[in-house]
């Protein structure tokens, strides 16, 4: 076993890709015993610069030394090695192998065969040493989000990491659990590990770690010491300028019911229930927000209302006609927008050009076909006038739409949504990973459309935004509606109770 | 996957440059001209083979790749060329052609396939002589030619009929068309003449080029109770599956004695090398008519290949008079009387079958035990 | 980066030609100039061409809509066959009326045949890269069957010789020759007049605007609203469409009947001809008439210098290797230099382990 | 009479397997690391000529039957360079190995055609085993080569389910970014696999040059690499199935001549898809089983993986 890291520093990292300088000159430091906390927003260069760190990039410029001395971290097996653990946001493990198969994944030394008992013992021992519960007989496939990331930083403890790097560790969980994970990483902490956390959530920032670096634009912007500073300030290094302060605009004028969810019933791909009795009303001029961990059956509640999951009961009704398990296309055409959580690849194709994307959905019909012809022309008008009037920052239509932003991407699956005219617009996690100007320009967007008297349901994980936006908020537990409450009386507190499940029969109310 | 127009641009370049070499070249009349370049072969004759298989088949092309190998050495002035692996299609008329343009005098086409092609060729090459193997389709400047291997076979039948023991005799073959189905008839008639009591049983690979399969095949017969396997296959697989159990065998095409030493007892054996040199020059003083040709034993276009240790000089002694009288001509192996299986009189006594009848035989003779799939 | 492939390609062969003891500087002096030296040559080129540029064109709507389909072999065989079947069962029809019929049924059974993987693939997630090779081997079975079998000239029965082929067609059937003396026939224009219909129908039409889709993001369709088990069998029915037109052009422009090893490998030099094209329709078009020289010219310079016909195939076998592995480098040219620093780390040594 | 033919008929079985078994279990070690090869049939030609030549002129059947490896390595080499390095197409690289290796082979084998070989692998009774009945006929009265694919069958399965490099080589097929991430070389497991395969294909040529029908004659594997390929997906990617698998599909293939014997006709084009149907009922149902018991393909066969392109 290697020493123990007690010190790492990483000077003048710079690393490109193709047309982006991603680090630009980037210092980092981290004690053992201590949280770093990497802040900033998307594509500051947070996560490539751990990458660099655990050996799956190679920088341009830069050194990386190691309790004062310079190392070469060629792979991940050499990060590994000297003592670097490594949780991803999406998460490195082989779905069809168990945990403890996972676990003993590339491990070193020990002959050639597998012990996996030996295995299996070692990670009931570290589960107990640091209050992790993982099963190692289980297939990772079998396992929740919140498992599959415990097993992540069991394999870490396990190949004897003293610094480990998450990457936006708590995006997946309750609150609950992000607090129980808070607990865990201090407690490594305090037994003298280091610990990176890569993050754009200020409050999670503020508190599991001790000293901060502001990442902007792949450059250093501010390491401070978290308790010098204040949530402001983080955010204001983050952006580089004031942060608009959000007030709730509630409802003007909510008219009837556009989408009515009687009593649905739906399974997950594994085939076991998802959806067990949703009953909730859209109407006309609101927002409502679906409160929820994910995994409890969101993303299931989303595709059956847009066709793309058999409905097995109930009715869904689009302005008072049943579409349950019609095509997605009818439902489309009946009046359903939809936002979609996976906006790359699910909203978009993303070797498509950006006229190609916009007219996705509509293709086939008049404007942009007739008898059987795309009509280009008319097309090229309708698209440069939408990237225009949404504010898409392209070079041109033909660029693929992989190669825009994230906010870009998503102005761009709004242009197309919106201009359809729905009666109801479903927005999955619309401001996922968006950074703050691009989460600006969708809320205000959202609520624009809300005032004209579009329905919109609004399935989100950030309370703050649930809070923020929605005219009712609705809380989704294993595959039931456990409340629905009036947004303007909604409390963190309470609904992180309810969406663990701890108030699952209390204020159940009727939509 | 994306399609960059950069290399689209140096495609459609290629293709312009294609089109003006068209277009440059489209004047002349090069194709339908028989060209004169006669004078770089210097004053020798150009002879070019056509061959369906690779010439390492050990079969069939390669038979005719000795016997190209022997006109060489035999005709002083003649050069020779092959091309080997040509399909039975619409490429063997672009051979042929191409062949033809190249200023080849003789062209020996040695598969069935070529027929329709070697015909249409002719027509635009009046000067060049076509030989077609085993077709029936001829012109002017168009032959065909074939070797009576049935006589053959008859003999090595007699061979197969005295060794056995078990009075069960195994046939590989490949295809059920009447050229193997006379070969069969002729081999049983002889197995049946050295030993009325033995029967040929037949197993079908449906190829005529797989190791394996005829090995298998041949196992397949060893295992019902066979001790000579015949074949009529490419391959040596069969010999060799006979010597691997101890039993005895009947090659085919070449000698296949070397494959299995302790097996095979002689074999039908190709000799097209006398042909050739007979054909060459008489195409060379002139003296070349066009015609069917189907040679017979006398001619030595087949032959048996050298006998194994293990024939007894009684065989051998029955095997040289039956041949004797062949090669004289006082008898055929299709003379009557003939039964078929049902034992029904299918040739009467004192009669012969004509070579049409020959040539589309569909029924097995009396001594055969297996059936012609439909 | 081509000529690249090529001339590396070339530079292997070389090595064999010479080992052969050939000059492989006439070989391949015959290898390329001759497709292109004589109207015999270029003509010849092109009727090579003809089948590889509509195996091509199938190929690059499977491929264009996310499926790799490399049953192209099999979907000749079955609509060469039933292109020939159809033919000899109209005798007396005009051409006129009984052409497009030859044609179109070549088309649907190729199309049935592709058919299948695509729904396998659709309907039950099969892979067709497995499902059409095995389909390839079960369409050869077939084939030979058929053509042994009932659709046997009845000339080979009565000759004797049983050579598995089909009678040959009506003479009225038979594809125009473009150029008196040659073999190029009017199918080498249909299958041009095809390319570009393909391009229209990929680019400029709601159908091919939806198969594209469906095979460049299969999530974003369904989301979308397009049927993509629908549009996913459509892209193979289209694809053995186009295998299978390519066998009842065959038949009715080159062999004018069916016969045994008709596909001549055009299912898989399709797929390369296709890959040549950067999978673009109009780009298969020059593609496919180099790929028809490689191999025409191959087989000339065969003749030329009288080398082994094993080693023209192992240079064809060469060709498409360098070919596919310069594609990535056509693709990113900067992913050479990585290459570069990753076998020879000049300095620095950031990236020592791989 | 009867009862003897039948095992006779299985013993054949057996030696009609054990070339597609061999090249299947290549193909299986190259497929579980993620890495497709439709070039099985080329690495085969190759291996059946290098043994084949190597073995006449050493005069020692052993020697030509390790050149055959290395020569089905090297083929292999060249596909692991194009897949893996140069992330080429894996199923063009791998029918462009079959073109190529068919007219190596064909040249190499030149003068090679008709020519006797005196050092064969010949079959050898294991002492013991060979006098259990019947199953000692099938399984125990063949050449080392058969005995040495049953250890291999053994070897393969345990090295895949019980050794840590095994399990290594399972995550680089399924998920090759994970096993990056856990320290695991991933293009030096692939380029393993892929030669080791290969070698195992230059085995299975070598057999049939060697051992099943000696003697050399051009493409005179005839199609049974695409068979192995089948043979993979029949057996599930699992060494065990395959070795049933295969011991099927040899049965077959003899199955169609013992029945003629018997005078009962089938028609062979019938037989000769049969293993062509079967392996594509079987694909059905292993992708069935997929969604719901997760055995199946790797997850990322066929894909190229790039680290920095992710």
């Amino acid at each position: 076993m290697t020493e123990p890291i007690r010190q790492l520093e990483m000077r003048d990292i710079t690393k490109r890709f193709p047309g982006v300088l991603s680090n630009d000159r980037v210092n980092i430091e981290v004690r053992a015993g201590e949280v770093l906390a990497l802040l900033g927003e998307n594509g500051a260069g947070k996560t490539t610069l751990m990458n660099v760190l655990y050996g799956l990039y190679a920088p341009e410029e830069g050194q990386i030394l190691l309790n004062g001395r310079p190392v070469t971290i060629g792979s991940p097996k050499k990060a590994i090695e000297l003592g670097i653990g490594m949780v991803h946001q999406h998460f490195m493990l082989v779905p069809t192998l168990t945990v403890a198969e996972n676990v003993a994944l590339g491990l070193e030394g020990q002959g050639i065969f597998l012990k996996l008992n030996d295995v299996s013992d070692r990670i009931r021992a570290i589960s107990a040493e640091y209050g992790i519960t993982v099963n190692p007989d289980a297939y990772v496939w079998q396992l929740s989000v919140g498992e599959q990331q415990r097993v992540e930083i069991v394999k870490a403890l396990f190949r004897g990491a003293s610094l480990l790097i998450l990457d936006e560790p708590t995006a997946v969980l309750t609150p609950q659990e992000a607090e129980e994970l808070v607990k865990v990483l201090r407690r490594m902490a305090e037994r003298g590990g280091a610990l990176i956390i890569i993050s754009h959530k200020l409050h999670e920032v503020m508190a599991v770690s001790d000293r901060v670096t502001v990442l902007r634009d792949g450059r250093v912007a501010a390491t401070l010491r978290t308790a010098d500073t204040s949530p402001e300030e983080l955010a204001q290094q983050m952006v580089g300028r004031e942060m608009h302060v959000w007030e709730r605009q509630p409802a003007k004028a909510v008219g009837q019911a556009l989408l009515e969810l009687r009593n649905l019933t739906a399974t997950s791909d594994k085939g076991t229930p998802a959806l067990r009795g949703v009953d909730l009303n859209i109407r006309a001029g609101e927002i409502v927000g679906i409160a929820g961990v994910s995994g409890n059956g969101q993303k299931e509640l989303a595709e059956v209302i847009a066709g793309l999951r058999a409905v097995t009961g109930g009715e869904v009704l689009l302005k008072g006609r049943n579409v349950a398990n019609c095509s997605p296309r009818e439902i489309l055409k009946a009046g359903l927008g939809y936002v979609p959580e996976d906006r790359l690849h699910v909203g978009t194709i993303p070797s498509f050009s950006n006229w190609e994307n916009l007219i996705l959905k509509d293709h086939g019909d008049a404007p942009y076909a007739r008898r059987f012809m795309l009509q280009g022309k008319t097309i090229r008008e309708i698209c440069g006038r939408l990237i225009g009037d949404y504010g898409v920052k392209t070079p041109d239509q033909d660029t693929w739409t992989g190669r825009l932003s994230g906010g870009n991407i998503q102005r761009l699956i709004l242009a197309r949504e919106i201009t359809r005219e729905p009666a109801v617009l479903v927005a999955a996690y619309p401001t996922r990973g968006l950074d703050i100007g691009a989460t600006e320009y969708v809320h205000t967007k959202l609520m624009e459309i809300r005032d004209k008297g579009m329905g919109i349901l609004l399935i989100s994980e950030d309370l703050e935004e649930l809070m923020n936006l929605s005219d009712r908020i609705a809380v989704l537990y294993e595959g039931r509606l456990v409340a629905v409450m009036d947004g303007a009386e909604a409390d963190e507190n309470r609904l992180g109770l309810l969406m663990a499940g701890m108030e699952a029969t209390a204020g159940l109310q009727s939509a | 996957m994306k399609f960059k127009s950069k290399t689209l641009a140096i495609l459609l370049s290629l293709a312009l440059v294609l089109g003006l070499v068209l277009a440059g070249c489209g004047g002349q009349p090069t194709a339908s001209q028989p060209a004169g370049d006669s004078k770089a072969a210097g004053d020798k004759v150009k002879v070019a083979f056509v061959y369906v298989g690779p010439v390492g088949d050990a079969g069939w092309s390669y038979a005719h790749d000795q016997a190209r190998k022997y006109l060489e050495k035999e005709v002083p002035n003649v050069e020779t060329s092959i091309v080997e692996s040509v399909p039975e299609g619409a490429d063997a008329e672009r051979v042929l052609t191409e062949l033809a343009t190249k200023g080849n005098k003789i062209i020996f086409a040695t598969s069935f396939g070529y027929m329709d092609y070697v015909i249409k060729v002719a027509q635009k090459f009046p000067d060049v002589t076509f030989l077609h193997c085993s077709g029936y389709k001829t012109a002017p400047n168009v032959g065909t030619y074939f070797g009576r291997i049935y006589q053959a076979r008859y003999l090595s039948g007699l061979a197969a009929g005295k060794q056995s023991k078990s009075n069960v005799i195994g046939y590989v073959a490949a295809m059920p068309i009447p050229e193997v189905i006379r070969g069969i008839n002729a081999f049983t008639l002889g197995v049946k003449e050295a030993n009325p009591s033995a029967t040929v049983k037949v197993v079908w690979t449906n190829t005529w080029y797989d190791p394996a399969k005829e090995k298998d095949a041949a196992k397949s017969l060893l295992d019902a109770g066979a001790d000579v396997i015949a074949q009529h296959q490419d391959t040596p697989a069969p010999m060799q599956a006979a010597e691997e159990k101890g039993k005895f065998g009947v090659g085919y095409n070449t000698d296949m004695s070397s494959f299995a030493p302790k097996a095979v007892l002689t074999g039908p054996v190709w000799n097209w090398g006398p042909y050739y040199v007979k054909t060459v020059k008489a195409v060379m003083d002139k003296s070349w008519k066009s015609e069917q040709y189907w040679g017979p034993m006398a001619d030595k276009i087949v032959d048996l290949a050298p006998y194994g240790a293990m024939v007894s000089d009684d065989t051998k002694a029955l095997i040289a008079k039956k041949k004797e009288s062949l090669v004289k001509g006082e008898w055929d192996v299709f003379n009557g009387p003939i039964k078929d299986q049902s034992g029904q009189v299918k040739v009467q006594e004192g009669a012969k079958m004509t070579d049409k009848e020959m040539l589309e035989f569909n029924w097995f003779v009396q001594g055969v035990d297996g059936t012609i799939p439909k | 980066m081509l000529a690249g492939a090529l001339a590396g390609a070339l530079l292997v062969g070389a090595l064999f030609l010479v080992l052969a003891k050939s000059d492989p500087l006439t070989a391949y002096g015959v290898l390329f100039s001759g497709p292109f030296s004589s109207q015999f040559g270029f003509t010849e080129t092109l009727v090579r061409a003809t089948p590889l540029l509509l195996v091509g064109l199938g190929i690059i709507i499977s491929f264009r809509s996310g499926i790799i389909n490399i049953g192209g072999e099999g979907q000749i065989l079955m609509g060469a066959v039933a292109a020939a079947a159809v033919a000899l069962a109209l005798p007396g029809v005009p051409a006129l009326i009984a052409l497009p019929l030859v044609f179109l049924s070549g088309a649907l059974a190729g199309a049935f045949w592709g058919g299948i993987a695509g729904w396998l693939k659709a309907r039950l997630q099969v892979n067709e890269i497995l499902s059409t090779v095995m389909l390839n081997q079960i369409a050869a079975q077939i084939y030979l069957f058929l053509i042994r079998g009932f659709l046997i000239d009845p000339q080979e029965v009565a000759y004797g010789t049983g050579v598995p082929q089909t009678a040959l067609l009506p003479d009225g059937l038979w594809l125009e020759r473009l150029i008196p003396g040659s073999r190029l026939h009017t199918g080498f224009l249909l299958a041009v007049a095809l390319a570009v219909v393909v391009y229209i129908f990929l680019w400029k039409t709601p159908i091919g605007f939806r198969l594209r889709a469906v095979g460049a993001g299969p999530e974003a369709s369904r989301y979308a609203g397009i049927s993509v088990s629908l549009y996913t069998v459509l892209a193979m029915a289209l694809a053995g469409g186009m295998a299978g037109m390519a066998g009842a052009v065959e038949v009715a422009g080159l062999h004018h009947r069916a016969l045994e090893d008709i596909s001549a490998g055009y299912g898989f030099s399709g797929i390369v001809a296709a890959l040549f094209g950067r999978l673009h329709p109009i780009g298969a078009i020059p593609a496919s008439i180099l790929m028809g020289a490689l191999i025409l010219g191959a087989d000339m310079m065969q003749r030329a210098v009288n080398v082994p016909a094993a080693i023209v195939i192992a240079i064809q076998g060469l060709i498409i290797l360098f070919v596919v592995s310069s594609d990535i480098l056509l693709r990113k040219p900067e992913y050479l230099n990585r290459l570069k620093k990753r076998f020879f780390p000049m300095k620095g040594g950031a990236q020592s382990n791989g | 009479m009867e009862t003897s033919m039948w095992i006779s008929l299985l013993a054949t079985g057996v030696i009609a397997g054990t070339p597609i078994l061999f090249a299947a279990l290549g193909e299986i070690l190259t497929e579980r690391a993620g890495i497709l090869n439709l070039g099985v049939e080329g690495m085969m030609l190759v291996g059946a000529v290098t043994g084949f030549l190597v073995t006449h002129s050493a005069q020692n059947e052993w020697i030509g039957l390790a050149m055959a490896t290395v020569a089905g390595g090297l083929m292999a080499l060249i596909h692991a360079f194009l897949c893996i390095t140069l992330r080429a197409n894996q199923v063009v690289s791998g029918l462009a190995l079959t073109i190529f290796g068919s007219g190596l082979s064909g040249y190499l084998g030149k003068n090679l055609i008709g020519v006797p070989l005196a050092n064969t692998f010949k079959p050898v009774p294991i002492p013991g085993l060979s006098e259990i009945p019947v199953i000692g006929e099938i399984l125990f009265k063949h050449d080392v080569l058969v005995y040495i694919s049953y250890a291999l069958i053994a070897l393969i399965w345990f090295f895949l389910f019980r050794t840590k490099a095994g399990l290594e080589l399972r995550a680089v097929g399924e998920n090759p970014a994970a096993a990056d991430a856990a320290g695991i070389n991933v293009f030096a497991t692939r380029y393993a696999c892929v030669i080791a395969g290969g070698m195992l294909a230059g085995i299975a040529g070598a057999y049939l040059s060697l051992a099943y029908a000696p003697s050399w004659l051009e493409n005179m594997t005839a199609g049974r690499g695409w068979i192995a390929v089948a043979l993979v997906i029949f057996g599930m990617w699992n060494p065990v199935r395959a070795f049933f698998g295969s011991f099927f599909f040899g049965t077959i293939d003899v199955l169609g001549f013992t029945m003629q014997t018997l005078g009962i006709q089938i028609p062979s084009f019938f037989l000769k898809m049969l293993p062509y149907v079967f392996t594509i009922v079987v694909l059905i149902v292993v992708t069935r089983e997929t969604k719901t018991r997760r055995v199946a393909s790797p997850e990322a066969l066929g894909l190229s993986y790039n680290r920095e392109e992710r």
